[in-house]
């Protein structure tokens, strides 16, 4: 028999991190990181491991078992999500503990940063495990609570009125979500998500909860209409904290949506389905035209994602209409590569902000030089935003593209193509600065002094934003593994035969 | 592996202009010992072909019949005037590229008399053209440049045409071989074009009436060994490709073969009556090798013509083809002595230069046909041809080539008279043995070569002197001379006559306006097309007013969704959009 | 319709108010007053779907659920309202600068 | 030896990685190392010859060489050597080693080498990358990426107009790439993986006729943007910004190569020449490509500019491989593919001599060239090699493959290429001759108007080498043709197997 506690482990790392950081000073840091880091990676290996072993599982915690006690919901979505969150996290754990802006921060409230730090963490981890629709809601909050707060240690005003922003919208989604959670327990008496697709009889009171979870996890993952809360919070918070709400949070929001639409409530029609995907493919462009217009490379980067959302949606119609493998497999491709890019753009950027004190585009290009490690991160990640080969992003195009074909659903192709082409007008905005000869600096062979007024950058934070680059191109390659990972547990579309797995 | 040093015919000039180029001093020297193979192999040629079929395509070289008199011309040719150049530029401060280009130039005309194959021929054949260039050009003056201009001109829009015409032979005969070109071209159903593509690209080189005009200009400003081979030998290059490339012996094309001839005729005569009109020796000279190439070119009109019929057909076009390659022998020594000669006069004067133009008398006859020279031979074999290949025109072709005599004889004696005149340049110094020697050398072989037994058959040697042929060469060259005679004495010997002189190259005049008209449109065209992308650029800043006009939109746009009332009716619509889809997709 | 339904539909009545009133009212302790009763309309449902059960007894899960969304939204709350003061603090604002046509940020 | 040939697909897969990883570790240097910088360029180069070499040993002894690795999804990432993909893997190979001595002279002083090298090494990992590809994935995969990594190249000198030209570089190629990649996904999602073999995918087909040709259509048009045919070859002159060993090696092989080198593929190994030779498809392309040909002569006329008129060269002798592979047949294809190496020979010694000029008097202009036969003999005898071969004379290299492609359009009755031809090579001359004529017949300018720049030794020789080498393989490529082992008999070996397969297994 195989242990599964792995996941619940996976959960309490980071949540007893959260604590142990209370603790102020440095050292405190540095060694709850150690500890942490690798704790959590290990435990998101064993449930990976665990999910290869034995495939789907439920984990009860504490031994009590639904549905007095919690259980924990494992399968190959839920531990890539997992393993995804180690990955960025940890990474980006790397760049905030290097950060020079945190370190500037008193003593306590440093520690405060890392005990949010790692309650986001935690909060994420528990969301992705869990197969209970209420501990959805309240690890929900707690991310976005946590989230909310790390927004609000950014610099001036701004942050502040962002973060207050961010809290008021997304507690409304929250509490969207838990009406139509409520309403599905008077109308099926269980909280559990298979128990409730088993029970699930659509009626009014359904399409009611339905619409209610559907409409507060897209205020979570920041579906256009309701993206306005994002580009400022992203945009105003420290470099790691966007990152991860970035790369982790939103996704959250995606995360729950494909629980629920490809779970119990797939007998509502594809109708839903449909208008996700419309809505998607307009947040494509909207997100897409906003970002080209920025010019400011956070706020650039923060509508990027809004538009890369947009994409994730078009998995709904495209499930629908039976390209369930491809779009499965693509959708889910791009959610890791995006994360992990996104993660990336955003450190980059955190750097060079850092560094320069603006991020403003026009003043980026005049030290192009001092920050081309940076920018070369960002180069990268923008391979995989544009969807250009070898990177995840394009494999993951490629797929759902072979899904929209399969299909006869040209019209999402068109719209992943058509991203992919404005994404490369802002990626390339911002990559060109790379090359400008700098007036600031005097090219030499010797290698150009600092320019004036520029801090310098940790190693470490470089390293960091590079990684989670790398990693994003790397998903080009090393795709097959997580793509079979994710197909463990993948949930059947009619008539659709699944790929056996070896 | 005696065919192995046919490998030298080419290569040896190639490695003389190496040499050359590395050592100038001797640049001279090197170019004459890579004649020597030739002139060898001429002599003494192997009895096989050789075979590399690892070169290029495939290379075949080789030495038959035809191509040996030739090769004999060539080699000699090229020997006499190396040894004569070598005198001719010890001054020149440019002859270091002189050199080079001259054995280029000899390398490509020597490959291609024994080129077996279409790539070789004309691979040397591009080559000789090419570098001929820097010998025309080799002056530099304003005079050269537009004689250089107008030959590269005239060069490129021939391998225009001979390239299409050697890619329909070879693909047809999907052999490179020239044998099999040829079979392929005598049954091709594209054959009028390949004939006709054959005649206009190698006529250019031949001197082809209305392609000629690049010659009177070339050979005045070539330094004078150079325009003896070019005279001499290297027009002949278009006749060879004649012989080689048109399906002669292999199928009678009558109606071609009366085009060639009358082209032939008519150059002979233009040529004759335009050179009259120059004051020029050597353009002159170029004129008279536009008129002679006429006859040529009559002799493969013949074999072009030849009447089919069981074993007649080919033999009587060999036997046109022969008559041509002797005529193309016995004129070639004589043209090279005569501006070999020619170049001499400036460097003599007194009684030296009398002598000189003495002795340029004699092949001046020769070519006019007097007897016993080897034009006797020559004309004697041209009439044999056409009586054995062309009965039925021999009634009317046998007066009009001994017209064509006449205007030779017209046109020789102009040189003569301008040659003997004041000279055009002070003499750079007094000739040496270094010039004489080589000019005598030539003057023998004008005088011996075509009596080789494998030049003239002994047949048709034999029969040029007999009495009757005799007579009949001869009135041409007497009523020529007599015309000359009274036109000198009534008419030019006058206190204050002026001879009427046509500029060289004729109707280049008439064309060099056009010329530079199509040029001009040419540029503009080509000009217009460069600022052709800039048309596009209005279409730019029309998307570039749009997108900013665009962009205001999307600013005011998503600041409006950023308002609260805005976002919470969003929200409920949303909810409201996605309550009545699902509900009615249940 | 028994007592329950009224019950969830004055919850969700609640809900709409709330809503309404986090749209209209620019102040940002009332936008803070707003997103509390919102909460509170989704306990009152909550409530309402407990009395629902079968039998005598009251399910227990939905009093539980209330019982940790109380929690939830006492920390949303206390956090907004840090987050109002600080905004007060340092721009001497009460209000989003997207509801005030006068100075958009 | 022969045991460790025999082992699967390490072979093809470390051709790519030689310059792969080189790049990688060079772009961690410091600008001050430069003797460990060269040596780890020169060392990539040499070793991806190297195992060019042994590979393409192996593939003579009949062994196959694939390298798959699975992406999940059913799709697949697939290197493989094929005798096509050995030629153009020996061509970026053998001409990135040349070009690599050539750009560490050229470079010698100048900022930002240690990006510029690293892009340079990724470059030609895409290009052979291109070269193995196994399936239309994997050639999509390479294929952007090579657009990726020549972008820092065409923008390496930074300034306002190499900027612009990077951006002009960028809206052509990836528009190009979106039309692949669009082409490419449409036809997998209808057949499946395209895998790329002795038969042609779509062999036996039952797809509409008008899906195969808007399939055709996309993925053509996505090759010709780098292939720089008409009407998208507008990037090509303005990328000439790049440093010459960038325009050498890029402009003149790799990138417009790898556009070429797909159509290839497209027509003989996706399609196949039997369906790929219909009027709407083949018939189509090589009337475009005619018409690049003349098109590109006549701007290259107009270009006085030494490197734009070499770029619109580049954009008229591209178009041969073009116009070879779209007629079909035989000979044709000989033809295309041995200018596929010939044109990469003669092209870039052109830019190499382009390059010295510019480094060592300030030419630019083919005007300025005066008198430079007399100061510069070898790079301009190198130039004048090249110059004729691209006209297309004897015994260069050019001339045999346009002979092929006469041959060919007249053994698949399409007289008219021989109009083309001939009209290409007449403009040919009327652009290449001008700046011989200049250089070779004219006098120079008073020494005092013409400095000449004081190099350090090597990097002279480094200039003057690379060209020399070239230039000579053009001459002896052409000369030599006839040889077993010349650019032409690989052609005739990879289009027989096209046209007469063996059957058995090993080409």
């Amino acid at each position: 028999m195989v242990d599964t506690s792995w996941a619940a482990i996976a959960v309490a790392v980071p949540l007893l991190a959260a604590l142990a950081s209370l603790w102020p000073g440095r050292w405190t840091a540095v060694a709850v990181m150690a500890v942490a880091v690798p704790g959590a990676l290990l435990a998101t290996l064993g449930v990976v491991w665990t999910v290869y072993e034995i495939g789907v599982y439920r984990h009860p915690v504490g031994g009590w078992g639904a549905p007095l006690g919690i259980d924990l919901y494992v399968d190959g979505l839920a531990a890539a999500f997992l393993a995804l969150l180690a990955v960025v996290a940890g990474l980006a754990s790397l760049h905030v503990l290097a950060d020079p802006d945190v370190k500037a921060m008193p003593r306590r409230r440093q520690s405060l940063f890392w005990s949010l730090w790692y309650w986001v963490w935690g909060a994420l981890a528990a969301m992705f495990v869990s197969g209970d629709a209420f501990n959805i809601y309240v690890t929900l909050e707690l991310a976005t609570l946590a989230g909310v707060i790390l927004v609000s240690f950014g610099h001036g005003a701004v942050a502040l009125f962002a973060s207050l922003r961010y809290l008021l919208i997304g507690t409304l989604g929250a509490l969207s979500y838990v009406l139509g959670v409520a309403l599905l327990y008077g109308a099926t008496g269980t909280l559990d998500l298979v128990l409730l697709g088993e029970r699930l009889v659509p009626g009014p009171a359904v399409v009611v909860a339905a619409a209610l979870v559907t409409v507060g996890l897209a205020i979570k993952a920041a579906l256009v209409p309701l993206h306005i809360w994002l580009p400022p919070a992203h945009g105003s918070a420290p470099a790691g904290v966007s990152a991860i709400l970035s790369a982790l949070v939103v996704k959250a929001g995606f995360y729950l949506l494909v629980r629920y639409w490809l779970g119990p409530f797939v007998s509502l029609g594809d109708g839903v389905a449909t208008a996700l995907g419309i809505l998607g493919a307009v947040g494509v462009l909207w997100g897409s035209l906003n970002a080209i217009r920025q010019e400011r490379l956070k706020l650039l980067v923060a509508y990027s994602t809004v538009a890369q959302v947009g994409y994730l949606f078009l998995l709904f119609p495209l499930a629908a209409a039976g390209g369930h493998v491809m779009a499965w497999s693509g959708a889910h491709l791009l959610v890791l590569s995006h994360a992990t890019a996104k993660a990336a753009a955003f450190l980059a950027a955190g750097n060079i902000l850092t560094s320069q004190g603006t991020d403003h585009l026009s003043e980026i290009g005049r030290a192009s030089h001092h920050h081309r490690l940076s920018l070369l991160a960002f180069g990268l990640a923008g391979a995989t935003l544009m969807g250009l080969p070898p990177s995840g992003g394009f494999l993951a195009k490629w797929l759902m593209v072979t899904a929209a074909v399969e299909t006869g659903q040209w019209w999402w192709a068109a719209v992943l193509i058509i991203g992919g082409k404005l994404a490369a007008i802002y990626v390339y905005r911002v990559v060109r600065l790379g090359f400008v000869t700098s007036p600031m600096e005097p090219p030499g062979a010797a290698g150009p002094p600092r320019p004036p007024g520029l801090l310098p950058v940790p190693m470490l934070t470089i390293l960091a934003a590079l990684g989670l680059a790398v990693v994003s191109v790397g998903l080009g390659f090393a795709s097959a593994p997580p793509l079979r990972l994710l197909q463990i547990g993948m949930p059947a579309a009619p008539g659709i035969a699944l790929e056996p797995l070896p | 592996m005696s065919e192995a040093v046919l490998m030298l015919v080419p290569t040896a000039p190639l490695l003389a202009a190496l040499a050359a180029r590395l050592v100038p001093r001797h640049g001279a020297l090197a170019a004459t010992v890579a004649a020597v193979p030739s002139v060898a192999l001429a002599l003494f040629p192997p009895d096989r072909a050789l075979d590399l079929p690892w070169l290029l395509l495939g290379v075949e070289l080789g030495i038959d019949a035809l191509r040996r008199p030739l090769l004999l011309l060539a080699g000699c040719l090229w020997l006499l005037a190396a040894v004569y150049a070598r005198a001719y530029h010890r001054a020149d401060p440019r002859s270091r590229p002189l050199f080079v280009f001259f054995s280029l130039t000899m390398s490509g005309n020597l490959g291609l008399v024994v080129a077996f194959d279409a790539v070789t021929f004309y691979l040397s054949f591009v080559l000789m053209n090419l570098s001929a260039y820097g010998l025309i050009r080799h002056a530099g003056n304003a005079e050269a440049r537009r004689a250089a201009k107008v030959y590269i001109v005239l060069v490129i829009a021939g391998e225009g045409l001979i390239l299409p015409a050697l890619w329909l032979g070879a693909s047809a005969a999907d052999s490179l071989a020239l044998a099999d070109v040829r079979a392929a071209v005598a049954a091709h159903p594209l054959q009028s074009w390949i004939v006709g593509l054959l005649f206009f690209g190698f006529g250019i080189k031949a001197g082809a009436l209305p392609l000629h005009i690049w010659l009177p200009l070339a050979h005045p400003v070539a330094p004078t060994p150079a325009s003896a081979v070019l005279s001499g030998m290297m027009i002949k290059a278009g006749l060879l490709a004649w012989l080689v490339f048109l399906p002669l012996a292999e199928a009678s094309l009558p109606g071609w073969g009366l085009a060639w001839v009358i082209f032939g005729l008519a150059a002979a005569y233009y040529g004759a009556l335009m050179g009259v009109l120059q004051d020029r020796p050597k353009t002159v000279l170029a004129y008279s090798s536009i008129s002679q190439m006429g006859l040529m070119t009559v002799a493969v009109g013949l074999a072009l013509a030849a009447a089919p019929g069981p074993a007649h057909g080919a033999e009587a076009a060999k036997a046109a083809m022969m008559a041509a390659v002797v005529y193309a022998v016995h004129h070639g020594f004589a043209k090279g002595a005569l501006f070999l000669g020619t170049g001499l006069t400036d460097h003599t004067s007194g009684r030296g230069r009398l002598v000189v133009v003495a002795l340029l008398a004699l092949p001046a006859l020769a070519l006019a046909g007097l007897p016993p020279t080897t034009g006797l031979a020559a004309k004697a074999v041209l009439k044999d041809a056409t009586a054995v290949a062309m009965p039925a025109w021999q009634n009317w072709l046998d007066p009009l080539l001994a017209l064509a005599a006449v205007g030779t004889t017209l046109l020789l004696a102009r040189f003569l008279v301008v040659v003997a005149g004041p000279a055009a340049n002070s003499a750079p110094g007094p000739a040496g043995f270094g010039l004489w020697g080589p000019w005598l050398a030539t003057l023998a072989a004008a005088a011996g070569a075509a009596w080789l037994p494998f030049v003239i058959p002994a047949g048709p040697a034999a029969e040029a002197f007999t009495a009757g042929s005799l007579a009949d060469a001869a009135w041409p060259v007497a009523v020529g001379a007599g015309v000359a005679l009274m036109v000198w004495r009534f008419f030019l010997a006058r206190p204050r006559a002026r001879p009427i002189v046509v500029p060289a190259g004729d109707i280049l005049v008439l064309l060099e306006p056009v010329g530079r008209c199509l040029e001009k449109m040419g540029r503009d065209t080509v000009r217009r097309l460069g600022t052709m992308d800039g048309r596009w650029a209005w279409l730019g800043h029309v998307l570039l007013v749009y997108v900013r006009f665009a962009e205001g939109r999307l600013c005011r746009l998503e600041r409006r969704l950023a308002s609260w009332p805005i976002l919470v009716a969003g929200f409920g619509m949303l909810l409201l959009l996605v309550g009545v889809i699902a509900y009615n997709g249940r | 319709m028994d007592q329950a339904d009224i019950y969830i539909l004055a919850g969700m009545a609640l809900f709409a108010i709330a809503l309404h009133a986090l749209a209209a009212r620019r102040h940002l302790v009332r936008k803070v007053l707003a997103i509390n009763i919102l909460g509170g309309g989704c306990f009152l449902v909550l409530i309402a779907v407990a009395r629902r059960a079968p039998g005598p007894v009251a399910d227990p899960v939905p009093h539980a659920m209330v019982l940790t969304g109380i929690v939830v939204a006492v920390s949303v709350t206390a956090v907004a309202l840090i987050l109002v003061r600080r905004i007060r603090s340092a721009t001497g604002r009460t209000d989003f600068p997207e509801d005030n046509r006068d100075d958009r940020v | 030896m022969t045991a460790l040939l025999a082992t699967g697909g390490w072979l093809p897969v470390s051709v790519v990685l030689s310059s792969f990883l080189t790049g990688i570790f060079i772009f961690f240097l410091r600008e001050e190392d430069v003797l460990m910088r060269s040596l780890l360029n020169l060392g990539g180069a040499v070793l991806k010859v190297a195992l060019g070499i042994l590979l393409l040993w192996g593939v003579a002894q009949g062994f196959v060489y694939t390298f798959v690795l699975p992406l999940g999804a059913g799709l697949d990432l697939i290197l493989f050597a094929d005798p096509l993909a050995l030629q153009f893997v020996l061509l970026s190979a053998g001409l990135w080693l040349v070009t690599t001595v050539y750009a560490i002279a050229f470079l010698e002083g100048s900022p930002e080498r240690s990006r510029f090298f690293g892009y340079f090494s990724l470059c030609v990992t895409a290009s052979t990358g291109i070269a193995l590809a196994g399936n239309l994935l994997t050639f999509v995969i390479f294929y952007e990426f090579l657009t990726l990594a020549t972008y820092p190249l065409v923008v390496h000198h930074g300034t306002r107009e190499a900027l612009k030209a990077g951006r002009t570089y960028l809206i052509y190629t990836l528009g190009g790439g979106m039309l692949l990649f669009i082409g490419a996904v449409w036809l997998q999602g209808l057949i499946g993986p395209v895998v790329f073999g002795p038969v042609p995918a779509l062999a036996e087909t039952d797809l509409p006729r008008g899906v195969l040709i808007a399939i055709f259509w996309l993925i053509a048009g996505g090759l010709a943007v780098k292939a720089a045919m008409v009407p998208v070859h507008g990037w090509l002159p303005t990328a000439m910004v790049a440093p010459a060993p960038v325009s050498a090696l890029l402009h003149a092989v790799a990138v417009v190569k790898a556009g070429a080198f797909g159509l290839f593929r497209l027509v003989y190994d996706v399609y196949g020449i039997a369906l790929a030779g219909a009027p709407a498809m083949g018939g189509l392309l090589a009337m475009l490509a005619s018409v690049t040909i003349v098109y590109g002569s006549l701007r290259a006329i107009a270009e006085s500019d030494i490197k734009k008129r070499l770029a619109y060269s580049t954009v008229s002798q591209l178009s041969y491989i073009a116009l070879g592979t779209a007629l079909g047949g035989p000979l044709a294809a000989v033809g295309a593919l041995a200018h596929l190496v010939h044109q990469g020979l003669m092209k870039i010694t052109l830019f190499f001599c382009a390059g010295r000029l510019a480094e060592t008097y300030d030419i630019h202009n083919v005007h300025e060239l005066a008198g430079m036969g007399r100061r510069m003999p070898v790079t301009m005898t190198a130039f004048t090699v090249a110059a004729l071969g691209m006209i297309g004379l004897p015994p260069v290299a050019g001339f045999v493959s346009k002979w092929y492609l006469a041959l060919g359009g007249l053994q698949t009755g399409n007289d008219w290429v021989l109009a083309v031809l001939v009209l290409s090579s007449v403009l040919n001359a009327a652009y290449f001759l001008p700046p011989l004529y200049v250089a070779w017949f004219t006098a120079p300018p008073p020494e005092a108007r013409l400095q000449r720049r004081i190099l350090p030794g090597w990097v002279e020789w480094g200039l003057l080498v690379p060209p020399v080498i070239t230039a000579s393989l053009a001459l002896v490529a052409g000369l030599l043709a006839a040889l077993p082992i010349s650019p032409l008999a690989w052609a005739e070996l990879i289009v027989a197997l096209r046209y007469f397969p063996v059957t058995g297994d090993g080409p």
